[in-house]
């Protein structure tokens, strides 16, 4: 019993590792039919964001508010709430976690940048909690009033920089020094790509993460109400408030993903025509990392590296970056398609015996 | 103006925004009532789209004329189905996560739709316009009627009234039919459904490929109708509110086709209250989110908590407790 | 002679566990065949390989002396075989008459023709005496009527074998006895039954052979009549049971729970419990004796705080309760043993462990400030496993995976390992053998010893006479009488049920 | 490629370079955008043929599929060592900026936008090349309100900005100034992508009696296309004006388009690759490319403009003229439209 429990879990270790390993080769034959070389395009690939510091820098930037967005969705997900807002609650976080740097740009460095992400996270938790709320006392499913959020945070964080904080070029002004995540270190050390500190925001909230979840009462709590609202009721939780409290958390995520973007990758935020998509690629994230804080960072990894790989793979290989996409919906597909995996497996396994 | 001219602008307008979303919220009841969640409609409608401006072209060239974007949207529907077989295949076969696999299909859909158009025009991003478009149009007769046929027979597409009568057939078909009953069961109660001797997988399969079906001809409706020609941002969003419309028409191919008459409503508000004299001096940021607070406060004010098919996203396992 | 049923052989697996194991059940043409088997001996099993629902590994299948491969429902339906699930297979928003004609619909020009259908069950169900209402939607009908239609179902498809499950798990004494009466037209009809059930008693009464299964083996046929429910029940566990009765001294101390005229209404604003009095006395074990649907559900979440209450109080200790949150009750010592143990008794994708501290993971020491120690829980919960002989792998395991009987000794020893004052016991031996049921009137009596109150609801009469010290019987959400075990029985207990006082007293008259 | 230090005039030293290269980066609209991502793209193919350049080596573009890849793209090229990497579109600009700190030696040039630094003065390994689409705009409005006949014309644009102000306001002004009376609608659509949208706009402009209507909205002017063309169908004499390029194609069959504005990136993109092979890179330069230096205008191919009279477009020959010559400055900005408006009384 004990072996088939160890062996699950190589199971679901393996899974997204066969997937990405599908995905590839589904990608190569797509491109070998339509008459790109493959092996050329990888090659790029790999050799760019893992050999020419500036994009491995910017690979590491670009996992930045991806892990985020995809703990945002993971975090949701655990409690059995479905987070399509991470968009528009990265959207809010951002804003604020602009306006504020601009605001109180007096601020030493110490107390603004922690205040400013912080803002962002609360902006976003607001977002969430709108949601939370509407299902907690209007039974309201999240699923379509997080999609309302969106839009409504696109439109209003645009309104807001053109009536607020509007400068030349469709976008708020830079933050000040006091409030930036750059660093000149890291700039010189990827020959000056956009990475910046927020990785090591990112990374503890991923730790932040997995410790509510796993080590404290509260994250109890939340799992057992998203796996069962009645027992969780019976057994004394208030559901309401943890549906609440768990789409504010979620949105927490989104918005320090969006004060990543906000004080460390751009150090502004332009006015947005359309949805950016770093939180439906939290989706993506989140469900390659299987839900887990370590495995959102593999994800964020590989989405990461591929999206930033696509533009060498562009450049030299000439091969649209829409493969990227399509390489990536793929192991998606397989990575949800596990039962499909394990049972390959398990034929593998018993053939070879 | 007044009030009848406003309306005037107002509901075609509505009505025809509407008409890409009440197909697609018909194929998402389709779906969840057999027990597929289908968050794929978005790329559903990009397939749709997709394949409506390249054969539309197409047809075009065989000299079809006007006939040209009718028979685009039917190839559309069977090009949909066939790729939402991805998402059935998923969901139902490998018991993935349908939210994921809806995902999958929403990203496979952007990044395919995409990847050929550049494969097929020489590297450029959209197609070419289409020629023949279906119009929007005065019903003969009809739009004579006083009050009524300005505000519903005039300046509408037939695709409008196609969409709205099919509501109805999808809402016999569900509630009427044995087809219907048995769709229905497998989304709620696939066990006892299974004791019954009903193919449980082959329901889903036909649900998820109607829902891929009806998403195609929304997307393919809303190129001929209104873009003209297909680009990867011809679709952003339509299949989102789709889904919602599906949801606040509570699962009721009727009430979908209401809730998506309500979003083309408050969309067409929210733009055409620019031009109305009262509503001018609000900033903008309120009319443009003004359809999606409308639609907050529609479902906590009076729908009320919807009734999600009880099995709706969670694969069948035969014998699993 | 050949048997309308025949299976031999029988080899099923399950990842990790061999349910039936080399199985052979041989049923006669017009027969009540009994299937016994303690929990998870793999009864539904090897119903379920009957009707298709399961591939076997091995051994096969002859019905009416024809070999058969029966690899799905539809051709055990077009054998004549039905069967009425353990779990109803039923859906709630369809009415009882969609439910019956699904998968084999009556239809006019392509519409489905539900009023025709509608005859037809009416036809079925006035034939084989079986009530139901064909329009009403299942989630409104009784469990009594639930079942009913499972029965029409198989009937409308014309089965002449038909597969119970353990149909009386989930009914009233009344409701059994209907069934009972049921079950014997259908066999004068000719039709041949295979009864699975944990009660020996009723196999007693209307079996006429008994096959009974033990871990997955067969263990053996019997013809009733040569039995007894000792020897039965022996087969069953493999070793000697006692039905346990409540035979220590009553020695009630102080009430521990009062509750004074307590309205609770229901969804539809409807009181269910009106105006109800009650007390339960430490170190008594008060049996509330009613047919479902009467109040007694309502009452128990009132209680625990799962329910507003209207009007009225609830008293726990001298300290009122009323209407306060579900864990604050639990903290000033209600426990609860919930009626419906997937529903709320347990989060089925935890772990036993886990779920061993639904209600006390925020507690020393199971957390300090907020974080869990989770080697602490996993220690208590080892320590609970091992008490109270839960049959699961490892305390990591998923409660999901463990057999129902297992299921309920877990929530069992959670609620008494917390030693409350009042333990709510709220059909706690629903389904199970009588291995555990046996186990757990133990564990009740054990706490009523300690001077506990115990507040015990049950649709088994046998349990709530043997157990109780005071019955109080509810009709239609009030307490309209309070009897002594020793001074009445099951025939006056159901009087009561039924709302006839009077009678009853007549009844209790003639008794003594 | 090998930049000198002193800047402004890189490339090879003699100035004329062999081995000349250009790339430049798009912004997520592609190089098929029916704008100006499009014609910058044209205009470099173009100067690469004239040269014997390999396209798709020694010219090159790469797409953006979102705003975060500008920085990387445009880093790509410069560590490709292009001679000159064009950042198309004012979104661009701060990536140029930061690429341009970082890289002294690297030739950059801007599109609709211009590069400045820390001091606000412009950058000087940047080109920063802008239009002046007032112009162009004005004289498309002087189209419009010779033509209407109901005395109504509409505006739409896609997200209000600096930019987008610049068509209206040109080309409010030359309405006016022909046609004092008419009235004027303007809307934004706040969003350049949503063809739906800007068919809503449209019908309801043109149901509110309007007969022109002038887009500069993307994508979304799409949607205006579409909903004149069906008007046109069911026998209403409504038009639309096209932007940036010559959008006569769009408005088949029904033949809808008026007339376009045209905003020659292609012309400004070739112009500056040229100088820069030349050796004579205007870095820190802004250059404003108008009527006189063909960067704006009106189409010239005379048959998509059939439904306008050669009196009518006599009258815009002498306002170009005007306009080139400084009698007239057309407005960019609302206020100088206002100002502009109280001179014509
Ligand atoms: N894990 C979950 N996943 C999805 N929705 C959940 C989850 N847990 C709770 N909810 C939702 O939260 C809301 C409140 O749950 P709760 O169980 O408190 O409802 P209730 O008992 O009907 O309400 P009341 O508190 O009024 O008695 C419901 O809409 C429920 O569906
Ligand atoms: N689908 C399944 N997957 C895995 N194991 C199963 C499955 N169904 C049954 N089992 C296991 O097979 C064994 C027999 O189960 P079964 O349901 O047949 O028991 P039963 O005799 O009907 O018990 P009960 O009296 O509790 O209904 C049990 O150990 C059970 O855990
Ligand atoms: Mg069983
Ligand atoms: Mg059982």
């Amino acid at each position: 019993m004990k072996r088939i429990f160890n062996n699950n879990r190589l199971f679901s270790f393996l899974i997204p590792v066969i997937s990405v390993i599908l995905g590839l080769l589904a990608g190569a034959i797509i491109m070998l039919i339509t008459g790109y070389n493959p092996l050329l395009a990888y090659q790029s690939i790999i050799h760019s964001i893992f050999f020419e510091p500036y994009y491995s820098g910017e690979t590491i930037r670009a996992m930045i508010p991806l892990v985020l967005s995809g703990l945002a969705v993971a975090f949701a997900f655990r409690t059995g709430l479905f987070n399509i807002g991470v968009e528009g609650q990265l959207l809010v976080g951002w804003f604020t976690a602009v306006a504020v740097g601009i605001g109180f740009g007096d601020l030493p460095k110490a107390v603004l940048l922690p205040l400013a992400i912080i803002a962002a996270a609360l902006a976003g938790a607001i977002w969430g909690f709108v949601p939370g709320f509407l299902k907690a006392r209007f039974k309201v499913h999240e699923v379509i009033t997080t999609i309302m959020m969106n839009y409504i945070a696109l439109h209003v964080t645009n309104y807001l920089i053109r009536t607020y904080l509007y400068t030349q070029g469709e976008r708020t002004p830079s933050v000040p020094e006091s409030a930036s995540l750059s660093s000149k270190f890291l700039m010189d050390l990827t020959q000056g790509s956009r990475l910046h500190w927020g990785f090591i925001v990112a990374l503890i909230a991923a730790v932040i993460m997995w410790f509510i979840l796993w080590k404290t009462t509260k994250g109890y709590e939340l799992r057992s109400v998203g796996f069962n609202p009645n027992a969780s009721k019976y057994a004394g939780m208030n559901v309401n408030r943890n549906v609440i409290l768990s789409m504010a958390i979620s949105g927490a995520f989104a918005g320090v993903a969006g004060a990543m973007e906000g004080l460390g990758t751009y150090q502004y935020m332009t006015i947005n025509s359309t949805f950016i998509g770093i939180g439906f690629d939290g989706i993506a994230v989140a469900l390659l990392g299987l839900n887990t804080s370590i495995g959102v960072i593999f994800g964020a990894a590989l989405f990461a590296g591929l999206k930033i790989g696509s533009i060498s793979m562009q450049s030299i290989a000439g091969v649209p970056t829409d493969l990227v996409q399509i390489i990536i919906a793929l192991i998606i597909f397989f990575v949800a398609s596990s039962y499909l995996i394990r049972w390959l497996l398990v034929r593998l396994k018993k053939g070879g015996k | 103006m007044d009030i009848m001219h406003i309306l005037e602008i107002v509901i075609p307008t509505a009505i025809l925004t509407a008409t890409p979303l009440i197909f697609t919220a018909l194929g998402g009841v389709f779906s969840e009532r057999s027990g597929v969640v289908n968050i794929g409609l978005e790329g559903l409608m990009i397939i749709g789209a997709f394949i409506a401006a390249i054969m539309t072209t197409i047809f075009e060239g065989w000299g079809l004329g006007g006939a040209s974007p009718w028979l685009a949207i039917l190839v559309a529907a069977i090009a949909s189905a066939v790729f939402s077989l991805l998402h059935a295949l998923a969901s139902i076969t490998f018991r993935a996560e349908q939210v994921v696999s809806g995902v999958a299909i929403n990203f496979l859909a952007l990044g395919l739709s995409v990847f050929l158009v550049k494969l097929m025009f020489n590297g450029k991003g959209q197609t070419p316009y289409i020629k023949h478009r279906i119009d929007k149009t005065n019903i003969p007769f009809l739009h004579d009627i006083p009050v009524i046929g300005p505000l519903f027979f005039s300046h509408v597409t037939y695709t409008s009234y196609i969409a709205i009568i099919i509501a109805f057939i999808v809402w016999y078909i569900i509630y009427k039919t044995p087809f219907g009953l048995r769709l229905r069961s497998v989304g709620e109660h696939p066990a006892a459904a299974d004791t019954l001797g009903i193919n449980v997988s082959r329901m889903r399969y036909i649900g998820v490929m109607l829902s891929g079906a009806f998403a195609g001809i929304g997307g393919a409706v809303y190129l001929v109708t209104i873009s003209s020609n297909f680009s990867g941002t011809t679709i952003s969003g339509q299949g989102y509110l789709a889904l919602a419309a599906m949801i606040f028409g509570k699962w009721n191919p009727i009430g979908a086709m209401g809730a998506a008459l309500f979003f083309g409503l408050a969309q067409s508000l929210s733009i055409t209250g620019e031009q109305v004299p009262l509503l001018k001096d609000i900033p903008d940021v309120y009319l443009l989110i003004a359809p999606y607070v409308l639609t907050i406060l529609a479902l906590t004010g009076f729908v009320g908590r919807a009734d999600a098919p009880k099995a709706s996203g969670i694969p069948y396992i035969k014998g699993k407790r | 002679m050949s048997y309308v049923i025949e299976m031999r052989n029988i080899r099923k697996e399950f990842p990790g566990i061999v349910a039936n194991d080399d199985i052979t059940l041989q049923v006669n043409k017009g027969e009540i065949h009994a299937l016994l088997g303690e929990n998870g001996a793999g009864k539904s099993t090897l119903m379920n390989v009957l009707f298709g629902l399961y591939q076997p590994e091995k051994g096969d299948i002859r019905v009416k002396g024809k070999k058969v491969n029966i690899t799905d429902p539809n051709i055990a339906n077009s054998l004549g075989i039905g069967m009425v699930h353990q779990h109803f297979m039923l859906i709630d928003k369809f009415t009882v008459t969609e439910n019956i004609i699904l998968g084999s619909e009556p239809t006019l020009g392509g519409k489905l023709d539900l009023k025709h259908a509608g005859k037809q069950v009416m036809k079925l169900s006035e034939q084989y005496g079986l009530d139901v209402k064909p329009n009403k939607k299942i989630e409104d009908i009784s469990v009594g009527m639930q079942q009913r239609v499972e029965i029409l179902k198989t009937l409308y498809r014309g089965a002449d074998i038909l597969i119970f499950d353990e149909p009386t798990a989930v009914l009233t004494p009344l409701e059994v006895k209907e069934l009972t009466k049921i079950m014997k037209l259908l066999v004068k009809e000719g039709k041949s039954i295979i009864l699975i059930t944990h009660k020996l008693k009723e196999i007693m009464e209307i079996c006429d052979r008994c096959t009974v299964i033990r871990r997955g083996k067969g263990i053996g046929t019997v013809e009733v009549k040569d039995t007894n429910p000792d020897q039965l029940a022996s087969m069953m566990v493999g070793r000697q049971v006692n039905t346990k009765v409540n035979d220590e001294p009553y020695k009630p101390n102080g009430d521990v729970l009062i509750v004074d005229n307590l309205t609770v209404v229901d969804s539809r604003k409807v009181p269910v419990v009106d105006q109800l009095n009650l007390t339960v006395k430490g170190g008594e074990i008060l049996g509330i004796a009613g047919v479902d649907g009467n109040g007694q559900t309502e009452l128990i979440e009132a209680i625990s705080g799962l329910r507003k209450v209207k009007k009225g109080s609830i008293t726990l200790n001298q300290k009122e309760i009323t209407n306060l949150s579900p864990r604050k009750i639990t903290e000033k010592g209600v426990g609860h043993i919930p009626e419906d143990r997937h529903k709320h008794g347990l989060v089925l994708d935890f772990s036993v462990g886990e779920n061993i501290v639904l209600q006390t993971y925020y507690q020393k020491p199971q957390a300090t400030a907020g974080y869990l120690h989770y080697n602490n829980i996993y220690q208590k919960a080892k320590s609970l496993i091992k008490e109270y002989d839960v049959r699961t792998p490892d305390a990591y395991t998923p409660a999901r995976a463990l057999s129902g009987g297992n299921q309920q000794k877990a929530i069992i020893a959670r609620e008494i390992d917390r030693s409350p004052d009042l333990l709510i016991a709220a059909q706690p031996t629903r389904g199970l053998d009588v291995g555990a049921i046996e186990f757990i009137h133990n564990k009740l009596i054990e706490e009523r010893k300690q001077g506990k109150a115990v507040l015990l609801v049950s649709f088994e009469l046998d349990e709530i006479l043997n157990l109780s010290d005071r019955i109080a019987v509810i009709y239609e959400g009030r307490i309209i009488d309070i009897v002594t075990p020793s001074e009445t029985n099951e025939n006056e207990l159901g009087l009561l049920m039924a709302g006839q006082k009077e009678k009853a007293a007549v009844q209790r008259e003639e008794n003594f | 490629a090998c930049g000198s230090k002193d800047s402004g005039n890189s490339g090879n030293k003699d100035g004329k370079d062999d081995n000349f290269t250009v790339a430049m980066v798009t912004d997520t609209g592609g190089v098929d955008d029916k704008s100006f991502n499009q014609s910058a793209w044209e205009g470099l193919k173009a100067f690469g043929k004239k040269n014997d350049m390999k396209v798709g080596k020694d010219v090159k573009y790469l797409q953006s599929t979102s705003q975060a890849d500008y920085a990387p793209n445009l880093n790509q090229l410069i560590h490709q060592n292009y001679d000159l990497v064009y950042g198309i579109g004012y979104l661009m600009e701060s990536d140029v900026k930061k690429a341009a700190e970082q890289n002294p030696d690297a030739q950059l040039a801007i599109v609709d936008s211009v590069v400045t630094d820390d001091n606000k003065k412009p950058m000087k390994n940047v080109a920063s090349i802008t239009f002046k689409e007032q112009q162009g705009s004005f004289l498309v409005g002087v189209v419009a309100g010779m033509t209407t006949k109901s005395k109504k014309i509409g505006f739409i644009g896609g997200i209000k900005s600096e930019l987008i102000k610049k068509f209206e306001s040109g080309f409010k002004a030359g309405v006016k100034t022909v046609n004092p009376d008419a009235k004027i609608f303007v809307q934004y659509a706040g969003d350049f992508n949503a063809p739906d949208k800007g068919q809503a706009i449209a019908a309801t402009m043109y149901g509110k009696g309007a007969d022109i209507i002038y887009h500069s909205a993307g994508a979304t002017g799409n949607g205006v296309f579409t909903e004149a063309k069906t008007r046109k169908k069911n026998g209403e004499n409504v038009w639309v004006i096209g932007v940036d390029r010559d959008q006569y194609e769009q408005g088949l069959p029904e033949d809808v388009t008026l007339t376009s504005m045209v905003k020659r990136v292609d012309n400004a993109v070739t112009e500056v690759s040229k100088e820069t092979q030349q050796g004579k890179f205007p870095g820190g330069k802004v250059l404003e490319f108008g009527l006189k230096d063909n960067g704006v205008g009106i189409t010239t191919n005379k048959d998509h403009m059939e439904h306008v009279s050669a009196d009518e477009l006599k009258k815009v020959e002498e306002y170009k003229n005007k306009i080139i010559n400084g009698e007239i400055k057309a407005p960019k900005t609302d206020k100088e439209y206002d100002a502009y408006l109280s001179s014509l009384k």
